[in-house]
């Protein structure tokens, strides 16, 4: 599903990544932690292709994002939901139109999408402020939006980062309860968190990093390639 | 295909300020060139004016018979060049004379016998009045055994000639660096537009959209603001030509206004500079993210 | 300090604050917690009169919000230091030059500045990152910047939206920590979070949300006005 | 004040497209404006040079003694509005109509005596050329004795006067247009920028910022930006103007470039479109936010 090889990412200002091996199988959790700056959002933009890596190899879902043509990438994207750090919102469309934008650039049915879209903001618990727009929603309203967005279309991945950085306790269960059956249903889950309490409640891979490189790995078949033939 | 629209609508909506300031900006660059062209139209009507006292005159030899002057009037009139022919007689130039020339009030009044000519005035079709075609109908006209002589103010008409190479010349390239004027300020405008939109288009970038399906919408939506401008262009123009025409009348003999197909020609040119300037500006800015 | 006397603050969509009434004494530490959308960060919003309360009076170092004049909102804003929710850096400055304005902003001596600056960003462990631009920052960073934008005027009051959201638990205890220090020097502290292990760590008062009203004040004189002659 | 102009300066630098953007569209709006600018001089220029064909002719008796004539013409010459005084004999006179006008030909060569007179040609300073002026001129030459008949071309005179007064009133209120769609654009422009800035600006209001301090560098910045813009314009008219010398020396007098005057005053118009554009945009920004 995920496979980074020998991964470098260097920005202008110094290395991001520093030789960085992981596999994450399909229908895998796996929790990303570490530091502040130490690397947790860089891999994640290189598995949803808005960083390239300096050296290595990043395969996503069959594609390889070092030189994926303009074609793939949206093709790339399609298949994966993201939950942005910054959550990256449209600010001139609803809570509504933001998820549902994101199911018609699929080309999905017309008709299909308002269901499904009140569907998804109804499991975040957003049903109420369905017609707001993000400035007029509060932090975690906003984030729950993003989540929802990166939900509707069924991904084979949900790519998230820090998604419960804004929720109080009582949404934060809410939401993980949520990724965890989406996990159950077969997506393949990368998420990046700092909560610690989150990670010790679950059993779920973590992978740990510090600077950079990957310094504590619980999967253990790290490097096998038995499953990869599956994709 | 309903999307597009929509989406292109949207835009509008959901940005009524910034998109009002965009079709401000097409309509008011689109005004300068059609402010030139109403003035560059205006002028070729006021030079087709003095165009028109363009006239070839042959003076005839004392005696020739009337019929000859006749069938020659017939023959000439029946040139592709020549508009109208009109004869004056002896008398007639005289008169004329007597009333127009005051250096000559005095010579005549004591003349026993009449020393003008009789002349046959010829006055030649739109398009015929320039320095070559004119030659060409005096040469002819000499032909003739009863012209004396052939006069045609040919300085003037060269004059004339060259005041149209210049007109036409100026007029087009000004024409042309008003057009860029308004190329280059709409194009600015919509770059800025899409600029202002950038993080829209990464967004929709990042939850999968195609290029295409980015486009689409900044495309119509560019052609729309486009068609917008041209109209208030016109409207613009319109207003100032009114505005004009009633001063203008007591004093020249009134000025006119664009034809249509050249109002139509402007729309489209808004509309292309819209289409053309949403293509460049969002494709570059697509290569960019 | 602060006090809010039966405050309401409605927005076009529906209430988000009903009749609160607070009082927050100089150098005091106060927590404000809630779930996602009770209202935390529209009582900050109204401290630092982003907001006008819809009735009632919110007065704030002597100058009543509801009726602030154009002349005053900077003056109260200089004695303030914020951190928002979203961060709000300018984008196109460096950290640096982000700390850096907030200065320039009150008319601070040019030449007293670069120190100044370099010592903040210090604290919060960012000197490393000091010419960066916050698009340059991993989520962590930006909300250290925004911290130590906050704290370089040596505020006579600290408003901080979720400032340890985005951050580790390491972090999140080195900003506290910092964030107490800044309290002991006589700063008064209103924090919104939803990290209530920090919150459990502390006896600081704590104040509750619940749908726009406060269901929950651990502070005990709260009504009482025998603070209030000394601000 | 230092920290002004570092901010205003930083602007540039931060937002290079934008600013550079901004400063194509000034320059070129007010580039429509000097090519209008260049036109109407022009046009004025060609005026000027008909005008100087404007003469008054007194026609003499017969036998008016040569003295006379002369003392006459030293008192003509010294009226404020005469540039020039040129006395033509008799001889001059018919020397002159054997050679320009082919009608008398015949008529003259048979003539024992000459019938025309002798005259005074007046030609008038610049300024003093219209009807008014012709005509108390033509007046005060009535006035002695020795002058038959006073001749000045009322008509041509009058329609100079009418052409002089429609130039003038279409050459201002088109300007006026044209400044008006540029200063329309430039603002447009400015406000655009303004938008693409809110955050920033409302970022600045919520660390403190007066608005006086955020407004400062906005203005500076906008000045600084009608200032290139004006130059920008400056250069491109001036790169039209040459590629027309050549073209319309071949053909007229030449054409002449807009005086330094006309120059700053286009640069000060600029710098302070830009001032205030950024005055109104950023001021209402500020009041909105
Ligand atoms: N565009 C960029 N240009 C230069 N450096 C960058 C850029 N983006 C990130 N970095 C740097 O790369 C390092 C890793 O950043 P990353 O965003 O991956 O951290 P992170 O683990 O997600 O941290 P956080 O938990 O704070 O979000 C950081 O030191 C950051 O400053
Ligand atoms: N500008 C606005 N227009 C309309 N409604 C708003 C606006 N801002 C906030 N709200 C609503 O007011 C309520 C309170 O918002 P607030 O931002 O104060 O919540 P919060 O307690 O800070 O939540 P979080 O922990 O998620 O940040 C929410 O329901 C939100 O949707
Ligand atoms: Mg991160
Ligand atoms: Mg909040």
């Amino acid at each position: 599903m995920i496979r980074f090889a020998s991964v470098y990412k260097d920005y202008p200002k110094g290395a991001a990544l520093k030789n960085v091996s992981l596999h994450i199988a399909k229908g895998e959790f796996v929790f990303l932690t570490g530091h502040s700056g130490a690397g947790k959002s860089t891999i994640l933009k290189l598995v949803y292709g808005e960083l390239r890596p300096t050296a290595g190899d990043v395969r996503v879902s069959g594609f390889s994002i070092g030189d994926l043509s303009p074609h793939d990438l949206p093709r790339l994207r399609r298949r994966l939901g993201v939950v942005f750090q910054d959550f990256r919102l449209l600010d001139d469309r609803t809570a509504e139109e933001n998820v549902a934008f994101a199911m018609e650039v699929t080309g999905a049915r017309a008709d299909s999408i308002p269901a499904k879209v009140m569907r998804v903001l109804t499991q975040v618990g957003l049903a109420a402020k369905a017609s707001a727009y993000p400035p007029e929603l509060s932090g975690g309203e906003q984030q729950r939006v993003a989540i929802a967005r990166a939900l509707v279309n069924d991904p084979t991945i949900l790519v998230a980062d820090e998604p419960t950085g804004n929720l109080d306790e009582r949404a934060t269960r809410g939401v993980f309860q949520l990724i965890r059956e989406i996990n159950a249903g077969g997506t393949a889950v990368v998420m990046a968190t700092h909560d610690l309490d989150l990670v010790r409640q679950t059993t779920y891979r973590t992978v740990e990093l510090r600077e950079g490189g990957v310094v504590f790995d619980s999967g253990v078949d790290e490097g096998s390639d038995t499953t990869e033939g599956l994709e | 295909m309903s999307l597009l629209v929509r989406e292109a609508l949207l835009a509008f909506r959901r940005a009524p300020l910034l998109s009002g300031l965009s079709i401000t900006t097409i309509g008011f660059s689109l005004y300068a060139v059609g402010l030139f062209a109403l003035v560059a139209v205006n002028l070729r009507e006021a030079l087709r004016e003095v165009e028109q006292r363009v006239e070839v005159v042959a003076y005839l030899l004392r005696g020739t018979p009337p019929e000859a002057v006749a069938q020659a009037s017939q023959d000439i009139a029946a040139f592709p060049e020549v508009a109208r022919v009109a004869f004056i007689s002896e008398d007639e130039a005289l008169r004329r004379a007597r009333q127009e020339l005051v250096e000559f009030r005095d010579a005549y009044r004591d003349l026993k016998v009449n020393p003008l000519p009789a002349s046959l005035e010829i006055q030649l079709k739109d398009g015929y009045r320039d320095g070559a075609h004119t030659a060409a109908v005096a040469e002819r006209l000499r032909g003739y055994g009863f012209v004396d002589d052939v006069r045609y103010g040919r300085e003037w008409i060269e004059k004339l000639d060259r005041l149209r190479n210049i007109a036409g010349v100026v007029g087009l390239t000004i024409g042309l660096a008003f057009a860029a004027v308004a190329v280059v300020i709409i194009g600015v405008t919509i770059r800025i537009t899409v600029l202002q939109r950038a993080r829209e288009i990464s967004i929709m970038r990042l939850v999968g959209a195609t290029n295409g399906f980015i486009r689409g919408p900044f495309l119509v939506e560019g052609m729309l603001k486009g068609l917008f401008g041209g109209l208030l262009a016109i409207a613009l123009c319109y207003g100032t030509y009114l505005l004009f025409r009633g001063q203008a009348e007591l004093a020249t003999s009134g000025i006119v206004f664009l034809r249509s197909p050249q109002l139509g020609l402007g729309v489209v040119f808004g509309v292309l500079i819209g289409l053309g300037g949403s293509l460049v500006s969002v494709g570059r800015h697509l290569r960019n993210v």
